[in-house]
């Protein structure tokens, strides 16, 4: 386990490390990055721990303006990085705590996760007004939030993380996010996740809270997907409400099922390959944008709904290691059926 | 008042809507014992096994294990209580193996190294070992219905409550079942609902039977079966 | 005194809005269960028809209540036929794909259209209520919600369609057993929800004004009002919408619009953590 | 801060420079102007005939000899209506592109996202739109219209012929905040009161409990500051109640998309406007434009006044070049501030050097039969609500966006 850690930390870092030679743009090639962070984060609530979020953009979005409205009142960055960290993941533990303790799955989840996204976009685009001021910090409205002080590095607060250094640090969290949620599956509290996936039910005759690990699984989703948004408020300088939209919310999903839920690593690919198109399709005016996305995710469905890296694993890996707890999303949706009904 | 026993009901009423389920079941088991619960279809047997587990909670009475009062709490709380259950149709974690799923169970409330010196004495108890690391949907009924028992096994629990534990299993299947129960037994009582009686016979001392919701007798199974209000209930005579 | 009677009016009327724009996507989720979140691109579908038709000199009333369902019913069965019949018993792959296809709709709907609001002007003129000037549009469309309920609720309970539609739905293989076709079933069930769908486009097009991404200001609502209605089409579809459109526009004449909507959403967000499987879920449990 | 990055952003850009010599060489010849528009989105009706406008501008400036001997070259994206696109491309043309001047950005959102960056590149950036007015920020000009340009025009006027009970309703963003208080401001100015401003999100689409609303508190006039295809909405429900034979209305965005063309002409009818620019200005400068636009694009449908603004912005920019003989930043910002100006289908536009927003003729415009009939001109017209807190003769570093206090 250790050494094939170790080889897959290489494997990523010499990635991340020669990208920016392949890819001219290192701009974009940022952006990608915190997609792929954002992506990472609803793939292993989705692909582990069975639970879709139609509402990824909240904690996202909260993220961001966590850090921008943090950053305004405070002198460091760097706190306002941790309070952008600690605000999604409070907000994703007492709303999944709200939802796995209320007994919420399926498409009830998805609609309440999305109602709150909503609220969360219709409130922040009515705070024009003077009045809506969290400490020095003007919420904006429709307009967001521009000109918040970004990171600077640790040792010298006068160097800002632009550019080459912005990526480097985006891609960085990014390979920790990515071991440590590996890490986190091999271990008991992953395991469990898994089973729980695969039969509610069985898991909780055995003795685990299912709500608990719910909603602990959920919590850690939402911190990375704020760590993600805390990421973009740094590399776009401004928030604004899009952030929370429904679109946002769906670029994510769509991200995630092409990338594959099943893995990791999908997520992020996914995010990579159609954030990388959505850029290029903007230099064209031939097809429109949104018919090429919906088109793609249809065909996914359709044809590979297990999504492009667990349906390309097996052609590199001819046997599955057998002890793995990793499953793939279709086959955990039908256990999660079964296991409705047996209740 | 006499020692507390591993599993009491008091009164025990459950109604869906309209419909009563279950009725004033008051219902003892001792430390140790194994009882076996019969009854028609629709008698309340499951609606019982589902309040013992905390999956329903009773309308009306109570529901003490080893004398303290669980009434409505969570079903991860009475498992921990040392309560373990098969369910009627296997409930297991299907992508996963035979060990993944033993482990699991095991892991709960021992180490992780505990848990896999566990599994792996549940694996050979079970002797499941050559399957061990298969997926478990990959597996046929007999085989899932043990991987299952293996999960209740590796929890180490006090009480053990079957649901049809023999059904679709082949002759052979059955006898390593009867010997698997009475291992059981030495450790945690055991309450079995079953319809085969001849399988009843060979496992139980004593038999409660249900009748629409109620505890219609409890005697020992030879008394039952001689029973000729029980051969009623079966065959229909009084309904 | 004119006063409340406006306010009453007015709540009627977001009470029908949300009943015409949840009809169809209810049949399809009760009978079937299969969420349609292109059913806003459905309604939108159906305000463009509405609009085209009208433009080329159809009868308003046609293009509200002929064309526009219509051209949604045509695009429904295709799109039953060449997806969502794929994905039967698969709810959230059913929710993913139908949303792809709301997205590659909203994109098709700006080739062909543009982004421009387009609009048909209201066929009916105000009328004084007292000292008030009302809309006499909101009527026809109360009158509207009022028809498609009665007509849903007609076709389920004394047709023969409706018998074998509820029967294919709550037991796939015994309707199959009497040699019904559930397949067809599956199939009628959609195009009729899409032309309810393709209906409330055409009916809403003469007072918000239609463009491509109009949709997204339905599917969000109706697909709360469904779902916290439960899985009977009719009576969960009343109560949800009911409750709902009330909360709204209370909140709307005490507040603000935005309030209004907020207090929507919170709504159903307690609602649903109430009662976790919509009102039907929990009560009224046998009705249609 | 700003200098330390700068510093950061100079190091890199001598590196890239270095390795696309090429490129540089290549720019001597051709000028480059960067233009990020939704051309696709939801806010595609504004981008897409500003984006026609940019490339009829470009074409008569090249027929014309181009600047100083070289022809203009128009690098675009498509930033499809999606705020973050903003920021990608516009680090793009700053940083890979290395255009001489950026014309574009349509939300204030949208500027925002860009602006910062373009002044860290030393971009020269041309904002063509009508917006709330505020920007203070030495790199930027803004030629569009602002608030208080079009209220001081249209409130005392529209008070005049109505009442003086005014009830306002607006978007719920920046622009609709500011506006409805330029529109208090002049309304009290002209001795009239505001009864009630209502403030809708972007996204509201249904109006009946306001028209209740309004009804009960019975005002002269209503102004609108309602923004985009939702808030299009409106004016039918308003219609439908029959209400547009009752009370009257004047609005300060109605018609920037060419909703007048899209309502029918019963509900359209008598809606008191004011803008710089009308298709229906009958001036032989107009004239001309709208037969040139009418020929490369074959209709003048789509021709707003954002439209017109890039147009002129982009005129504005290549005259004031011309002036100084040099696209360099700093020569065109000192030709725009010694007061290049160009005559435009609107009438003469200029530069207010303090707060580099623009000066032109605002008319006051009647909507009849679905279309913008002028009916009085106020000529140069300066940027009166920008001047209120911008003075970027005395303060050239300030950079920031000014909500305005009044």
């Amino acid at each position: 386990m250790l050494r094939e850690t170790a080889f897959s930390a290489a494997i990523g870092l010499a990635i991340l490390v020669v990208a920016p030679l392949l890819f001219d743009d290192i701009y974009t090639l940022t952006v990608l990055t915190i997609y792929g962070l954002l992506a990472l984060s609803l793939g292993f609530i989705w692909g582990f721990g069975g639970i879709l979020c139609f509402g990824q953009a909240a904690f996202f979005g909260l993220g961001a303006y966590g850090f921008a409205i943090a950053s305004i009142n405070f002198a460091d960055p760097w706190i306002a990085a941790l309070v952008s960290l600690i605000i999604p993941a409070l907000f994703a533990a007492v709303l999944g705590a709200m939802l796995f303790y209320g007994r919420l799955s399926d498409v009830y989840l998805a609609v309440v996760t999305l109602v709150v996204t909503l609220i969360l976009f219709k409130f922040m685009n009515s705070t024009a007004g003077n009045a809506y001021k969290i400490g020095d910090a003007r919420l904006g409205g429709f307009n967001g939030i521009p000109g918040f002080d970004t990171l600077t590095l640790p040792w010298d607060s006068s160097e800002y993380l632009i550019n080459e250094s912005l990526y480097y640090f985006c891609a960085l969290i990014l390979l920790l996010a990515f071991l440590g949620l590996r890490w986190l599956l091999s271990a008991p509290f992953g395991r469990i996740l898994v089973g729980i996936r695969e039969n509610e039910l069985r898991a909780e005759l055995v003795g685990y809270d299912v709500r608990l690990v719910k909603t602990l699984a959920f919590a850690i989703g939402g911190m990375l997907a704020g760590m993600s948004g805390m990421l973009f408020a740094n590399w776009a300088e401004i928030v604004t409400p899009a952030l929370f939209s429904l679109s946002q919310s769906a670029e994510i999903i769509i991200w995630v099922i092409v990338g594959g839920a099943g893995s990791l690593l999908g997520p992020i690919v996914g995010a990579f390959v159609l954030g990388a198109l959505k850029f290029f399709l903007g230099q064209q005016t031939l097809v429109n944008n949104l018919f090429v996305l919906g088109s793609i995710l249809v065909v996914t469905v359709l044809f590979l709904p297990r999504g492009i890296v667990p349906t390309l694993t097996p052609f590199f890996k001819r046997h599955r290691r057998r002890s793995r707890a990793a499953g793939n999303g279709k086959r955990g949706r039908g256990s999660r059926r079964r296991a409705r009904h047996a209740r | 008042m006499h020692a507390d026993a591993i599993l009491e009901t008091r009164a025990v009423t459950m109604r869906f809507g309209g419909v009563t389920a279950l009725e004033n079941v008051d219902f003892r088991l001792e430390n140790d014992e194994l009882r076996c619960l019969i009854g028609p279809n629709g008698a309340g047997k499951s609606t019982f096994f589902k309040c013992l587990t905390g999956l329903l909670t009773p309308s009306e009475g109570s529901i003490y294990l080893q004398g303290e009062d669980c009434t409505g709490i969570h079903p991860h709380a009475i498992a921990r209580r040392g309560v373990g259950i098969k369910t009627q149709v296997p409930s297991v974690m299907n992508t996963l193996s035979a060990h993944e799923n033993i482990w699991l169970s095991a892991r709960q409330a021992q180490s992780s190294r505990e848990a896999n010196r566990t599994t792996a004495e549940v694996l050979e108890r079970l002797d499941l070992e050559d399957i061990a690391y298969d997926e478990v949907a990959t597996l046929a009924h007999g085989k899932r219905q043990l991987v299952e028992l293996g999960i209740v096994m590796a929890g180490r629990p006090s009480l053990v409550l079957l649901d049809e534990p023999a059904a679709g299993l082949t002759g052979e299947e059955v006898e390593r079942m009867v010997a698997v129960i009475h291992e059981l037994n030495r450790d945690a009582a055991l309450v079995i609902v079953e319809h085969d009686m001849h399988f009843v016979r060979s496992i139980a001392k004593t038999v409660t039977v249900f009748h629409q919701g109620r505890v219609l007798t409890e005697a020992p199974v030879d008394a039952v079966m001689a029973d000729p209000a029980v051969r009623d209930v079966y065959l229909g005579k009084r309904a | 005194m004119d006063y409340s009677a406006v306010v009453v009016m007015e709540i009627c009327y977001a009470i029908a809005v949300l009943i015409l724009i949840s009809a169809g996507l209810a049949v399809i989720f009760g009978m079937m269960r299969v969420i349609n979140l292109a059913h806003g691109e459905f309604l939108t579908l159906g305000g463009y028809a509405a609009i085209m038709s009208n433009q080329a000199g159809l009868n308003i009333y046609l293009s509200i209540l002929v064309a526009a369902p219509l051209a949604a019913a045509i695009f429904g069965f295709l799109v039953e036929r060449l997806i969502v019949r794929f994905l039967y018993g698969r709810l959230i792959n059913t929710m993913l794909a139908t949303w792809g296809l709301s997205l590659a709709m909203i994109g098709g709907f700006s080739m062909i259209f543009g982004n421009t609001t387009t609009g048909i002007a209201t066929p009916i003129s105000g009328f004084a209520l007292g000292n008030y000037q009302v809309s006499g549009y909101n009527l026809f469309v109360i009158a509207i919600a009022v028809l498609v309920i009665g007509g849903v609720y007609l076709i389920l309970k004394t047709t023969r369609a409706g018998l074998v539609a509820r029967g294919a739905m709550q037991n796939p293989e015994m309707a199959q057993a009497f040699g019904y076709n559930t397949s067809r079933v599956y199939m009628f069930t959609f195009v009729a929800g899409s032309a309810l769908a393709g209906l409330a486009g055409g009916v809403m097009a003469p007072l918000v004004g239609i463009n491509p991404a109009a949709g997204a200001a339905y599917i969000a609502k109706a697909f709360i009002t469904v779902i916290s209605g439960g899985t009977a089409v009719i009576s969960g579809t009343l109560a949800s919408a009911g409750l709902f459109g009330f909360v709204s526009q209370t909140f709307t004449f005490l507040a603000t619009p935005v309030v209004g909507e907020i207090a929507l959403l919170v709504a159903a967000v307690i609602l649903l953590r109430l009662l976790p499987t919509g009102i039907t879920g929990r009560f009224l449990k046998d009705k249609v | 801060m700003s200098v330390n990055r700068r510093k950061v952003l100079k190091g890199a850009a001598a590196t890239t420079a270095l390795l696309a010599a090429p490129s540089v060489l290549r720019a001597e010849e051709t000028i480059k102007l960067g233009s990020i528009l939704d051309t696709s989105g939801i806010f595609d009706l504004y981008g897409k005939p500003m984006d026609k406008a940019v490339d009829m501008a470009i074409d008569e400036i090249n027929t014309d000899g181009g600047i100083a001997g070289r022809m203009i070259e128009k690098v675009a994206y498509d930033t499809q209506s999606d705020m973050a696109l903003y920021t990608q491309y516009g680090q793009r043309l700053a940083r890979q592109d290395k255009v001489d001047v950026v014309h574009g950005g349509i939300l204030s959102a949208s500027r925002e996202a860009i602006r910062p960056t373009l002044r860290k590149n030393k971009v020269l950036y041309f904002y063509n739109v009508q917006y709330e007015g505020g920007v203070c920020d030495r790199n930027i000009f803004c030629t569009g219209i602002t608030p208080a340009q079009q209220a001081e025009v249209l409130v005392p006027a529209a008070m005049e012929k109505w009442g003086k009970k005014v009830y306002v309703l607006a978007a719920d963003y920046n622009y609709g905040q500011i506006t409805a208080k330029w529109i208090q401001h002049y309304a009290k100015q002209a001795g009239g009161e505001v009864v009630q401003v209502d403030f809708f999100p972007l996204d509201v689409a249904d109006f009946g409990s306001t028209i209740t609303k309004i009804q009960d508190a019975a005002p002269d006039m209503i102004m609108s500051v309602l923004v985009g295809g939702a808030h299009l909405s409106f004016y039918r429900q308003w219609a439908a109640a029959g209400m547009n034979k009752k009370i009257p209305m004047a609005s300060t965005v109605m018609g920037a998309g060419n909703e007048h063309v899209v309502l029918t002409k019963e509900e359209g009818d008598g809606i008191m406007l004011a803008y710089s620019f009308s298709k229906e200005l009958d001036t032989p400068a107009n004239t001309s434009f709208l037969e040139r636009w009418t020929k490369r694009f074959g209709a003048t449908d789509d021709v707003h006044e954002l439209a017109v603004a890039t147009y002129q912005g982009v005129h504005l920019w290549a005259e004031a070049a011309r002036k100084a003989g040099s696209v360099e930043r700093e020569d065109v910002i000192a030709a725009l501030e010694a007061g290049a100006s160009f005559d435009g289908p609107t009438g003469k536009i200029s530069i207010d050097p303090k707060t580099h927003h623009a000066t032109f003729d605002v008319h006051l415009i009647e909507v009849k039969d679905q279309k913008m009939a002028v009916q009085k001109t106020f000529v140069q017209r300066p940027p009166v609500d920008t001047q209120t807190v911008c003075n970027l003769e005395e303060n050239p570093k300030d950079t920031t966006q000014y909500e305005i206090d009044i």
